[in-house]
């Protein structure tokens, strides 16, 4: 691999930091803290940063209600986004988001969303508006398999295809929707093959590994930089908890196929690879941990001293 | 004992007892089997074939649900959430409402669609509206709002029964009440309110989770001497507007209790109604409780605040006393 | 072919049907009789006749903006459709539809559909029903190129395949919606490769031959009468006339292409083709023409002399 | 002499003064260069590269707006006609309408689409809607209803100014009406109605094309003796409320008269807002003039029974006084 040492320290860094904000929030949710609806991202962490770490700050993405991974990989602040899941006022949000709706316009998050395939119309609006102002950006749009089956997938595809826009189409594709499995909503087994509907190329990648999930993003954000169009990369990768919350307990998935992914671990790995590549020590990578950990513990103290909206505030930021 | 049941429980032995009794009736929408509003799986596993698990494609599998209902069968096609509903308004709209009316009364639409919809803690903007007011004002629909299991059950029968398309709205934070349900069958007439609690002084007219509210607010303001009466429409088309105006005419007060956004909303519709044909009874202004003109915000203390409360509505009725 | 004498003949006559209905709108919109908004079918017949011929009365069709030739293929009466173009009681829709709307469930015509895209999941849903019902019918949607970009579209054929419906998606690609050029809105040049996404057959057929539509069609209705599913025809065709109303001025299309495509009249070249091939005398098609004159000529005098609506039966059919 | 010019005219100098000015504004919709209501193409055709036609894919090229808007663009995103609207629900109401205030006022929503509704005559069902009450109901649109070509200039340029989300709504039986256009650019704020017509006995409150019914019937009610006040709203969202009260105490009488289905319309919203807030003033029962509640029918002797019609606001007046 010929990324640099600095951007793979930085992109383990991100992936211990989803992984790590999550399992705080699963420890939250064990304490009965009340964070909403929270759809969680671990054992998908190779997908949001091997993709982001090719995007700059004023690159787009849009987000779904799985959201939390996009937010960190996109560079959004840990701590205003647990203030937001804690329902504060110095939340990203100003505690009116929450966990689907984070957004940060600064870093070029442009939301997640509670509606499946409601993003993908808005990312390629802002493909849209990079190709009308003549930048140089490129904007992301995640969507999980369930997500393909909503006909904005087709209507977004078919647009950014005829304008040629520079939006990347990253297909989350976790095996399943919600309870029901991509092989039985999906009408063909690799989602990527649907780019040829779209005179687009399409590609499957292992989401389980951010080397390759960044090298093949790496290639379609160059040609949508290069005013080539869109691409539609599909990876498959797998999330350890249910739909939402924090249970493992699935009626329509194994515990063999859990582990079987869990295997798969795209930090473990990651980790490991780093280490026997030479590029960091145990001792380094345990540094990065450390690190991370007591930023997720900053983080929550921020969240808890931060003062509470006051209802009010409800009436408030309808219009700008 | 009487056997109590919840309003879960109602619904699935509503579509449970209609898919026995007429072969043509079924059930399709998104993760059924997993979904704690549908119950986990149908009662009886004998009538899984009937039980349709869609992708997610809400236009398509509600316009479905009329291709199926003009061709013989009776669906019954379940929405998530209300909220999900606006991706197929298309076919709501357009479509369902219209078909019959624009075929001069050919086409036959015998089509449920079954919505969950309201706040139910911290659910934020696109998972927790009530959406009532979009289908009322759309002629070619009728829209059932019950409150409780007993009326849950007889009205979903009753839908299922209806030749016409309906919009069943149930609300998340009622999906658990329990309350007495018959085991023998009975079917609950659509049009027809129902007088929750007798009052002189002024009339609440409400329905879904609000009615309970507005019980419980009814209750605080006898202790104040107020005697209030709580009219629970269970069908907002077609109207009780009979009941309505005989109470008005009675108290000669009417506050308008229901969670939409105020703006707009059936409560709207309703206070317009007594205005333009119950003007002559009224003594006071028509009071709407609602919630307030915003999305539904995360955070508990805001969302508490957007929401309509038992408070709020105590205040109403003070306001115009 | 191997297609009867008898039904041969029953094809051309639909044909004719449609085009001397039309012709008679055309001449009517001169004389200045407010039909409302009608758009024309003229030049795309072979399609509806090629498709509609392998149909019985049970099976269903769902139409679009452009139905009347959909409509009188499946068998909906002349003279009543020409009664609710006429604004009549005795109208297909006693009047309350009107040219976008006819609906004839006697015989299968779910009805005439306003919105582009609108009417695929209609007829998905009819398919849905004949699976449920287990019956041995089929069920046909049509629609345009431009309705290929809608999310029903994607839905739908999603949905058919991997529930195995017995639905015929039959998109009538004229080149054009409305102003715009397929070859502008859609990002493949064949929509029937978008099958391929879905994983069922795709075919394109010369829409401007009666026969080859019917043959592929036939193939399919056999697909789908055997439980194996759907299949997407696309048919290359093109109308004559304006995208509604009786002009044919086009400032996005030019007289050459107009003229090219006519020399491919599907009505025309079938009859010197039955000729040919013996199968009627020149005679013999004269016949059938005069019969439909006339048949067209008492549609009008039912229509002039039907009485009109009450103003208040607008207030009926709204439930039945 | 003034130079008058259609409401057409009117929104294409307005969209092509705006784009001038502003770089980041940009029009897309289905079939622009061929569409009468657009007017056929940009005025000044170095604009062309930002007019776009776009595929028929009414959702995604609506949240494509969203997008493009969120991130430095003025988009005016227009749809052919508002009964299309339906199918882009999910992002006006879900998407547009909450994003800003989902995100704690972080986002800018500078996007405006323009959708012409109302019945023109035989379109039937499902091209002759007028759908204002959705976007009413709807918190976080704006939603503007101009009747002549100096408001509709003046308030498209508003539209297109504001950093958020407008539904600009024209009437096609108003696209070729002339009036009074001056050269100078002058803009219109948002949230104030007019005084159409000044009278004592009754406010008649309209907006779109029933505003032009609305003062046929308040002349020849005056030759009946009849003094009748007309105000314009011009915007349905802000909402001069102020401008309606103050009319409503002063005459004490009101009739609101537009063109959805009466029932859920904005008819009811306004009715039941002077209810609540005006009935002090109020001599009579307030009256709605609409649409009855059917999908409208094809034939005109039936469509015209549907539409509201000069007689019927002249009735409802009448019926008050
Ligand atoms: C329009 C819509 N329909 C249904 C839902 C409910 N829902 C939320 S997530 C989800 C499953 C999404 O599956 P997928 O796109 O594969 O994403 P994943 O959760 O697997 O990451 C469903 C059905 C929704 N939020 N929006
Ligand atoms: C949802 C929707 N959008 C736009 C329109 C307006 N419209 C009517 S027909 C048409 C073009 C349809 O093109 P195509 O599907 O190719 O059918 P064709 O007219 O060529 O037969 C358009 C844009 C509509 N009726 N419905
Ligand atoms: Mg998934
Ligand atoms: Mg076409």
């Amino acid at each position: 691999m010929n990324i640099s040492k600095s951007k793979l320290i930085n992109m383990y860094e991100k992936m211990v930091q989803i992984r790590l904000f999550e399992e705080e929030i699963i420890k939250l949710i064990g304490l009965g803290q009340p964070l909403g609806m929270a759809h969680l991202y671990i054992g998908e962490e190779a997908v949001a940063v091997g993709v982001c770490s090719n995007f700059l700050d004023d690159d787009y993405i849009v987000s779904t209600h799985r959201g939390h991974g996009h937010c960190i990989a996109k560079g959004v602040k840990i701590k205003y986004m647990m203030a937001e899941l804690f329902q504060k006022k110095t939340g990203t949000n100003k505690g009116k988001g929450g966990s689907m709706h984070i957004a940060d316009f600064t870093v070029g998050m442009l939301g997640a969303c509670g509606i499946v395939g409601g993003g993908i119309p808005i990312a390629t609006g802002s493909g849209l508006s990079i190709k009308l102002r003549e930048t140089n950006q490129v904007a992301a749009a995640f969507f999980g398999d369930g997500a393909t089956n909503q006909g904005t997938f087709h209507e977004s595809l078919n647009m950014a295809s005829i304008w040629k826009l520079p939006v990347l189409y990253i297909c989350e594709n976790n095996l399943y929707g919600m309870f029901t499995p991509a092989s039985y909503a999906l009408s063909v087994q690799d989602v990527s093959k649907k780019a040829e509907a779209y005179g687009i190329p399409g590609v499957t990648v292992n989401g389980m590994d951010v080397i390759d999930v960044y090298e093949v993003t790496n290639q379609a954000v160059k040609r949508a930089r290069n005013g080539l169009g869109p691409t539609l990369i599909e990876c498959k990768t797998y999330r350890y908890y249910e739909h939402y919350g924090s249970s493992t307990d699935s009626f329509y998935r194994t515990k063999e196929e859990c582990e079987k992914w869990k295997q798969r671990d795209p930090i473990k790995n990651f980790r490991i690879r780093l280490i026997n590549d030479g590029v960091l020590t145990e001792d380094k990578l345990y540094g990065i941990e450390e690190k991370v950990n007591a930023e997720i513990e900053e983080a929550v103290k921020f969240a808890e001293e931060s003062p509470n909206p006051n209802p009010e505030d409800a009436l408030e930021d309808l219009f700008v | 004992m009487q056997r109590e049941i919840t309003c879960n429980q109602a619904i699935n032995e509503a579509i449970g007892e209609e898919m026995k009794r007429n072969s043509t009736v079924f059930l399709m929408g998104e993760d059924l089997y997993g979904n704690p509003t549908f119950g986990g799986k149908p009662l009886d596993l004998s009538l899984k074939k009937r039980v349709l698990n869609t992708p997610i494609s809400e236009p398509s599998f509600v316009g479905a649900g009329l291709g199926a209902a003009l061709t013989g069968m009776r669906p019954i096609v379940k929405l998530m959430f209300v909220d999900f509903s606006l991706m197929a308004l298309d076919q709501i709209i357009n479509q369902i409402a219209k078909i019959t009316y624009m075929s001069g009364g050919n086409a036959k639409v015998p089509l449920v669609i079954w919505a969950p919809e309201g706040a139910s803690g911290r659910s934020a903007a696109q998972h927790s509206q009530s959406l009532e007011g979009i289908f009322v004002g759309t002629p070619g629909l009728k829209v059932i709002t019950p409150s409780t299991p007993y009326d849950v059950k007889g009205l979903f029968k009753t839908a299922i029964r209806d030749n016409n398309p309906v919009i069943f709205l149930t609300h998340k934070r009622l999906n658990y009440l329990k309350g007495h349900v018959p085991e023998e069958e009975y079917l609950i007439p659509f049009g027809q309110g129902t007088i929750k609690r007798k009052g002189d002084d002024v009339t609440i007219v409400s329905w879904l989770y609000t009615l309970n509210k507005s019980l419980v607010a009814a209750e605080q303001l006898k202790n104040e001497g107020i005697s209030v009466e709580v009219i629970d429409l269970r069908t907002l088309v077609p109207l009780d507007s009979k009941l309505i105006l005989d109470s008005v005419k009675k108290t000669g007060r009417l506050v308008v209790a229901e969670e939409e956004a105020k703006r707009g909303s059936v409560a709207s519709e309703i206070a317009a109604f007594v205005a333009e044909e119950g003007f002559q009874y009224l003594k006071a202004p028509i009071k709407r409780v609602a919630s307030k003109n915003v999305p539904i915000p995360f955070a508990k203390t805001m969302e508490d605040f957007v929401l309509p409360q038992v408070g709020d509505i105590v205040k109403a009725v003070k306001d115009i006393i």
